[in-house]
């Protein structure tokens, strides 16, 4: 059974807890403008959104590598692999959400891979706005269906049209 | 005896229907309890954090034995805090 | 780790600025924030300079938590010699501007000097620059926060600014960072206006490094299940915030009404945290949209409130038809109950211009408060309020003062002089609810005794946040004491000042300690930081810490005269609810402090005293 | 069904697995025309700098990854197709049969008419093979001379200047990257370059190449300027590899000519990537956009119809990104704009940042973007999407760097507004 992060904006208070334990787990610190997460906060309408990357199925970022320096795990996930991404940043502009972020530090990109299985932002969530769920909970196809609007309009052109 | 009860926080939804911006005025047996009084209106006890009657607090242990009088006030919260 | 240990020197008059590295034998005595920049002051600032001459200083300091994940590691703090009384003042804030300085890679930032022309400075990591602030002005910390991102095109950047009454000295401006979060007492907004400092910009990339992060984790992760699992941290303070408090304090006869006259008011439930979450009848949504949080705080209390748009405040001003930073419990207490008004809406209306233009609510509430009591017993007139009808109750002319007072016009200026100045200059000081100047909040001494003595030792004036009894005398916690005796409350005012100056030197808020005790502070301390970090330690910080600001207060020129209450308090029985027939006891509980302090019978540590805290 | 592709780049090879995917029984062959494993021209400068070995440009990693997939791999190239009989021919004879066939044999560089252009030290920098050549004469502190500042000019020339030589450019229109930025952002990249010591001219053309004498090669210039070379690199653009097809029925313009199935005029007989001409998103006509992540598009969508899945292309984005010497660009759609629309823009030299966003009404139809690498693929999702802006369009005219805020807010449900509720439940 495969799981993913359902995010609630609605449940979201703006601490950036989930932005710190990502740093954490991926930098060694507490960097948030480093995090594979970002809270957007949106003060006149009084909500938060927290944002990253959905795995999509087939996913536009994994097709638009050269180097085959992203693959998709076991659990569905797109990782990132340091030895063989060269730093060409076609992922970034390919995503269309915006999710896949070059880091000029290391010359590599960044990407959510779910810490492996065990996502950091999740568990560091104290409000439970962002949650590791089964995939066939409700959450996931509302996530889904998201991130299906991004693809409205070329569909079923892309990658990650349903196929 | 009449007494008022007033309920607030989370508490307040177990006011009955006719009470209005967290208080009730209520027709009591003489030696009616505050635990009595809150077990009637099912207000759980381990929600029941702050008790005053009459803005005084009460243990506890002096809620089982405490008996309202006529025209005191009951105010009752869960556990909150401010500053 | 935990400090980044590098603090900025950035000399206004000159234009200079200068980086240095922060003096960690200091800290390792004085922790962070509050203490460790209360002793750069102290050892930087002559006791006897005017707040808002060139010799002040203004510090800004992080704790060795902020910018970590510890729960609400997201504090800072601005430290100075404080215009509205005269003693040492640190103003401690929330939102995301003190972790963001520490992401720049900075502890502290001293300002010094005064700017001979508007300025801003902008710390963007480690590129450090003093601009020119004439087109920001005049203007407001809103106007000011989003002209800023714009002109450096980053909506990232975080912004603590002044507003109008800041730069016009009104002697309770604040400084107010990420809109509506304040460093709020004791006019640390005067202090940055008097340096034609109109705001600091800040933006870090960098990270923030703990001393051992597994350990601290571990101890970080603890404390966040504890605040959880706690009730009030973990449920009430989300769902009501501090406002909640209103109906309690009301009901426990503690609430000071129209100037301290009364000590219950009949309407408080019409503006507290149940009538905030109560659909209006108006349009049918209620005041409050949301909770908000702080940088990194896992309680979330913080109210985020939408004023009716038909209300007559703002039913011809769209610009204030949105969502921004709501009522806290000391705010509704003083714009409302210190003032005898039930208007919701227009408290939140003039909440958020005491937000946009950077005013203390709760001095400027109680300030309203004695000017009301001044018309409404004719000492003052239509021709001295400039036509406002300042009558108790009436929110039209709260709404005409707060307005005034942002722009610093008319009788808005003698509105900012603050309570004490204000009654003093009509021949009625007795009418000003103040302590060293500075006004006092939302609990009433004769209902709660404690609050009392932490009113008239409290190192900044008046205040409720220096040792917060309310927590036992009333909440119970950590256990509950008689709100109505003087027994035993030298010693808790004591414990909690100690106490509460150690958390305000780590970078957390004082919140947390609803939950937490410093068994579960420390070890979240000391993993982050260097020097060993007990229990014992923290407390003896504290202790420090506390003698220390006493020491500069007395060298300022402040003696045991000053540790007193208004005579209202003391010689006025209250009227009503359980403390009806009493006073507040100080003179009960003074004697008693002092020596526990290990004081003079002056209120002067002993030199005892003073070596055993190697002061 | 057996199913041929001609070439074996990113089209050919995305094409290949996606056929795979959907029909577990059919018979696949990839025909690869360089003797090469399938490998990615796009990593082509990350080996000339060494980042990489050859193996790192290899578009599938794991060993026997075409063979796993049943995929059968051969060289070709191709050089004939008979549309009557479904076969190709290849250059050694063989024939093949086919049921569907889809092209995918991409492109070659221009050559421009130059003279001197064979000469020993000139070369392109496209396959595997010119980039052996090219290390083999990019000596360090050498001179090299870049004939092209265009996209892949400059992704060649970011390796050059890495691999140390001392590199001029010469390009022929007013600014660097002229079809991806516009002026203020080329000339950004220009005074970048300039300032880490890359000689850059501009409307400038290369006359001639003869053998020199304060290197092997100089580099004459029309208006007479002259450059020492010990290498000359050609990156004057591509062309379609269309060549074979003449005679065959396909019919072909620049490129190969295709419906929005991705089928050629010839029933069965598909095209993608860089040799088609696909429909391009932004003006709704077909277009040869010779980008990566249009060629997989295509192929991915030709594969479906391969397989009998009807689908249907509604266009790609044109999109570039570009690292010179560390100052990133990505330039999106219609980024000169269009006539009666509004513009955003922020521009700060000094920072090394440039935002120009484009609009028609309240949507977003082209960006260009220099030193953003953050959430940068948002601009590519609000383009494809036209999804309206409503009132972030404004904020965006005031404040460009909000984009990923306006990103956000319009992905949401409808505007971000209105009342959320409070995140624990209190009473009414």
């Amino acid at each position: 059974m495969q799981k993913a992060l359902t995010i609630d904006p609605g449940k979201c208070t703006g601490c950036k807890q989930c932005e710190m334990a990502c740093s954490y787990v991926n930098e060694g610190e507490f960097n948030v403008s480093k995090s594979r997460i970002r809270v957007f906060d949106f003060h006149e309408e009084a909500r938060f959104v927290p944002y990253t990357c959905t795995q999509c199925d087939e996913a536009w970022c994994q097709q638009a590598c050269p180097v085959n320096a992203i693959t998709t795990n076991e659990m569905g996930v797109k990782v990132v692999h340091d030895n063989l991404c060269v730093g060409c940043k076609v992922c970034t502009i390919a995503c269309p959400f915006g999710t896949v972020n070059y880091n000029a530090s290391t010359g590599k990109v960044i990407k959510c891979d779910l810490c492996g299985g065990d996502p950091a932002c999740a568990a560091a969530c104290p409000t439970d706005a962002i949650t590791f769920q089964d995939v066939e909970q409700g959450g996931f196809d509302k996530m889904r269906q998201w991130a299906a609007r991004t693809t409205a309009g070329t569909e079923p052109s892309g990658p990650n049209a349903p196929a | 005896m009449k007494v008022t009860l007033k309920l607030f926080a989370s508490l307040s939804s177990f006011l009955p229907r006719e009470a209005q911006r967290n208080k009730v005025d209520l027709d009591v047996a003489e030696g009616t309890t505050i635990q009595s009084l809150l077990d009637h209106h099912k207000v759980p006890r381990e929600k029941c954090h702050l008790v005053l009657v009459n803005g005084v607090f009460h243990a506890p242990e002096e809620r089982e034995t405490v008996a309202l009088k006529d025209s005191d006030v009951l105010a009752v919260w869960p556990p909150v805090a401010g500053g | 780790m935990g400090w980044t240990g590098k603090i900025l020197r950035i000399n206004l008059s000159t234009g200079t600025i200068a980086t240095e590295a922060l003096n960690m034998d200091w800290a390792d005595k004085y922790l962070g924030q509050r203490g460790l920049a209360s002793k750069y002051l102290v050892e930087e600032v002559d006791p006897r300079a005017d707040p808002l001459g060139p010799d002040n200083k203004m510090i800004m300091a992080t704790g060795p938590l902020t910018g970590t994940c510890a729960s609400t590691g997201g504090r800072y703090s601005i430290i100075t010699k404080g215009p509205l009384t005269g003693a040492i003042a640190c103003s401690n804030s929330g939102g995301y501007f003190g972790a963001e300085l520490k992401f720049a890679g900075w502890d502290m930032v001293i300002f010094e000097g005064q700017s001979p022309k508007p300025v801003y400075v902008t710390i963007f990591d480690g590129d450090v620059q003093i601009r020119d602030a004439s087109g920001y002005w005049g203007k407001t910390v809103w106007d000011t926060d989003k002209g800023i991102k714009a002109a450096h095109q980053d909506p990232q950047i975080r912004v603590a600014a002044i507003g109008v009454a800041g730069e016009n000295e009104i002697l309770y401006a604040c400084v107010v960072n990420d809109l509506h979060r304040a460093a709020g007492r004791s006019g640390v907004g005067a202090v940055m206006g008097s340096k034609n400092l109109k705001a600091v910009a800040v933006r870090g990339t960098g990270g923030v490094k703990v001393r051992d992060f597994k350990t601290f984790m571990d101890a970080t992760n603890a404390g966040k299940k504890v605040l959880k699992e706690n009730a009030v941290t973990g449920e009430g303070l989300p769902a009501y915030g501090t406002q909640v408090l209103m109906n309690v304090i009301n009901e426990t006869g503690a609430l000071p009404t129209r100037n301290g006259q009364d000590v219950q008011f009949e309407s408080a439930n019409d503006i507290s945290a149940e009538a905030m979450a109560t659909p209006r009848r108006s349009d049918g949504k209620p005041n409050l949209l949301t909770n908000q949080a702080c940088f990194g705080c896992t309680i979330a209390c913080g109210r985020i409130s939408k004023i009716d748009e038909t209300h007559f405040t703002i039913q011809n001003k769209p610009e204030y038809w949105h969502a921004s930073g709501g009522l806290e419990y000391e705010a509704a207490w003083a714009l409302g109950s210190a003032t005898g008004i039930n208007d919701l809406e227009a408290l939140t209306y003039v909440n958020f211009i005491c937000n946009e233009q950077a005013i203390d609510p709760i001095s400027f509430g109680a300030t309203v408060g004695a000017a009301m009591e001044l018309y409404e017993t004719g000492v003052i007139d239509d021709a001295v309020t400039g036509g406002i009808k300042l009558n108790f109750g009436s929110a039209e002319a709260l709404v005409a003062c707060v307005e005034a007072t942002g722009k610093a016009e008319g009788f808005g200026k003698e509105l900012g002089l603050g309570s004490k100045r204000l009654t003093e200059k009509y021949g009625k000081p007795e009418l000003s609810m103040t302590v060293k100047g500075q006004e006092f909040p939302a609990y009433d001494p004769r209902g709660i005794q404690g609050m009392g003595l932490t009113y008239a030792t409290s190192n900044r004036g008046a205040c409720h946040l220096r040792s917060y009894t309310v927590s036992s005398e009333i909440l119970g916690i950590p256990e509950k004491t008689d709100p109505l005796t003087t027994d035993g409350k030298a010693g808790l005012v004591k414990a909690f000042q100690d106490a509460t100056a150690a958390v305000d030197s780590s970078g957390l808020c004082v919140f947390t300690t609803f939950a937490w005790t410093l068994e579960d502070i420390a070890p979240q301390v000391d993993a982050a930081c260097e020097g060993n970090w007990t229990v014992d330690k923290m407390l003896e910080a504290g202790e420090r810490i506390w003698n220390m600001e006493r020491m500069f207060n007395n060298n300022a020129g402040f003696t045991a005269e000053d540790d007193n209450l208004p005579k209202r308090l003391l010689k006025d029985a209250a009227k009503t609810g359980p403390a009806k027939g009493l006073v507040a006891g100080l003179d009960k509980m003074l004697p008693e402090y002092y020596e526990l302090r290990g004081w003079t019978p002056d209120g002067v540590p002993t030199s005892e005293t003073v070596a055993r805290l190697a002061l | 069904m057996y199913h041929v592709i001609l070439g074996a780049g990113p089209a050919g090879v995305t094409a290949a697995e996606t056929i795979r995917k959907h029909a577990p029984d059919a018979e696949i062959t990839l025909i690869g025309g360089e003797g090469e494993p399938p490998y990615s021209r796009m990593a082509i400068p990350y080996l000339l700098e060494g980042k990489i070995g050859e193996d790192g440009t290899h578009l599938r990693q794991e060993d026997g990854h075409y063979e796993t997939l049943g995929i059968a791999y051969r060289h070709g190239p191709v050089i004939s197709v008979d549309t009557g009989a479904r076969s190709v021919t290849c250059a050694d004879g063989s024939t093949l049969g086919f049921d569907t066939l889809l092209i995918a044999t991409g492109a070659t560089p221009i050559r421009p008419p130059i003279e001197g252009l064979d000469s020993p030290g000139v070369h392109t920098c496209w396959t595997l093979e010119d980039a052996r050549r090219i290390t083999e004469h990019a000596q360090k502190g050498e001179p090299v001379v870049l004939v092209g500042a265009g996209f892949i000019g400059c992704i060649i020339l970011e390796s050059l200047a890495k691999m140390g030589v001392d590199l001029t450019v010469v390009e022929r229109g007013d600014r660097m990257v002229p079809r991806m930025l516009d002026e203020t952002a080329g000339n950004m990249l220009r005074h970048w370059c300039e300032g880490q010591d890359v000689r850059v001219i501009t409307e400038a053309e290369v006359d001639a190449i003869r053998s020199g004498d304060r290197a092997a090669l100089a580099v004459h210039l029309k208006d007479g300027q002259t450059l020492p070379a010990a290498l000359v690199v050609i990156a004057t653009g591509v062309r379609s590899n269309i060549g074979f097809l003449d005679g065959s029925g396909i019919e072909t313009g620049a490129g190969v000519k295709v419906d929005p199935y991705h089928e050629t005029n010839v029933p069965g007989i598909y095209a993608a990537g860089d040799v088609a001409e696909g429909i391009n998103l932004s003006t709704g006509h077909n277009d040869m956009l010779a980008i990566q992540p249009v060629a997989v598009e295509h192929a991915y969508i030709a594969a479906l119809n391969m397989c009998g899945i009807a689908t249907e292309h509604r266009g790609s984005l044109n999109m570039n990104v570009l690292d010179t010497l560390g100052l990133i660009s990505s330039s999106f759609g219609t980024w000169e704009g269009v006539e009666g629309g509004d513009r955003a823009v922020l521009t700060d030299e000094a920072a090394g940042r440039y935002i120009r966003l484009e609009f028609e009404g309240d949507r977003l139809i082209g960006a260009q973007t220099v030193g953003l690498t953050d959430h940068v693929g948002m601009l590519r999702g609000l383009i494809q999407t036209g999804l309206p802006l409503g009132a972030w369009k404004n904020k965006l005219i005031d404040s460009p760097t909000r984009i990923a805020e306006a990103y956000v807010a319009v992905m949401q449900q409808g505007p971000v507004s209105g009342y959320t509720g409070p995140k624990v439940a209190l009473p009414a």
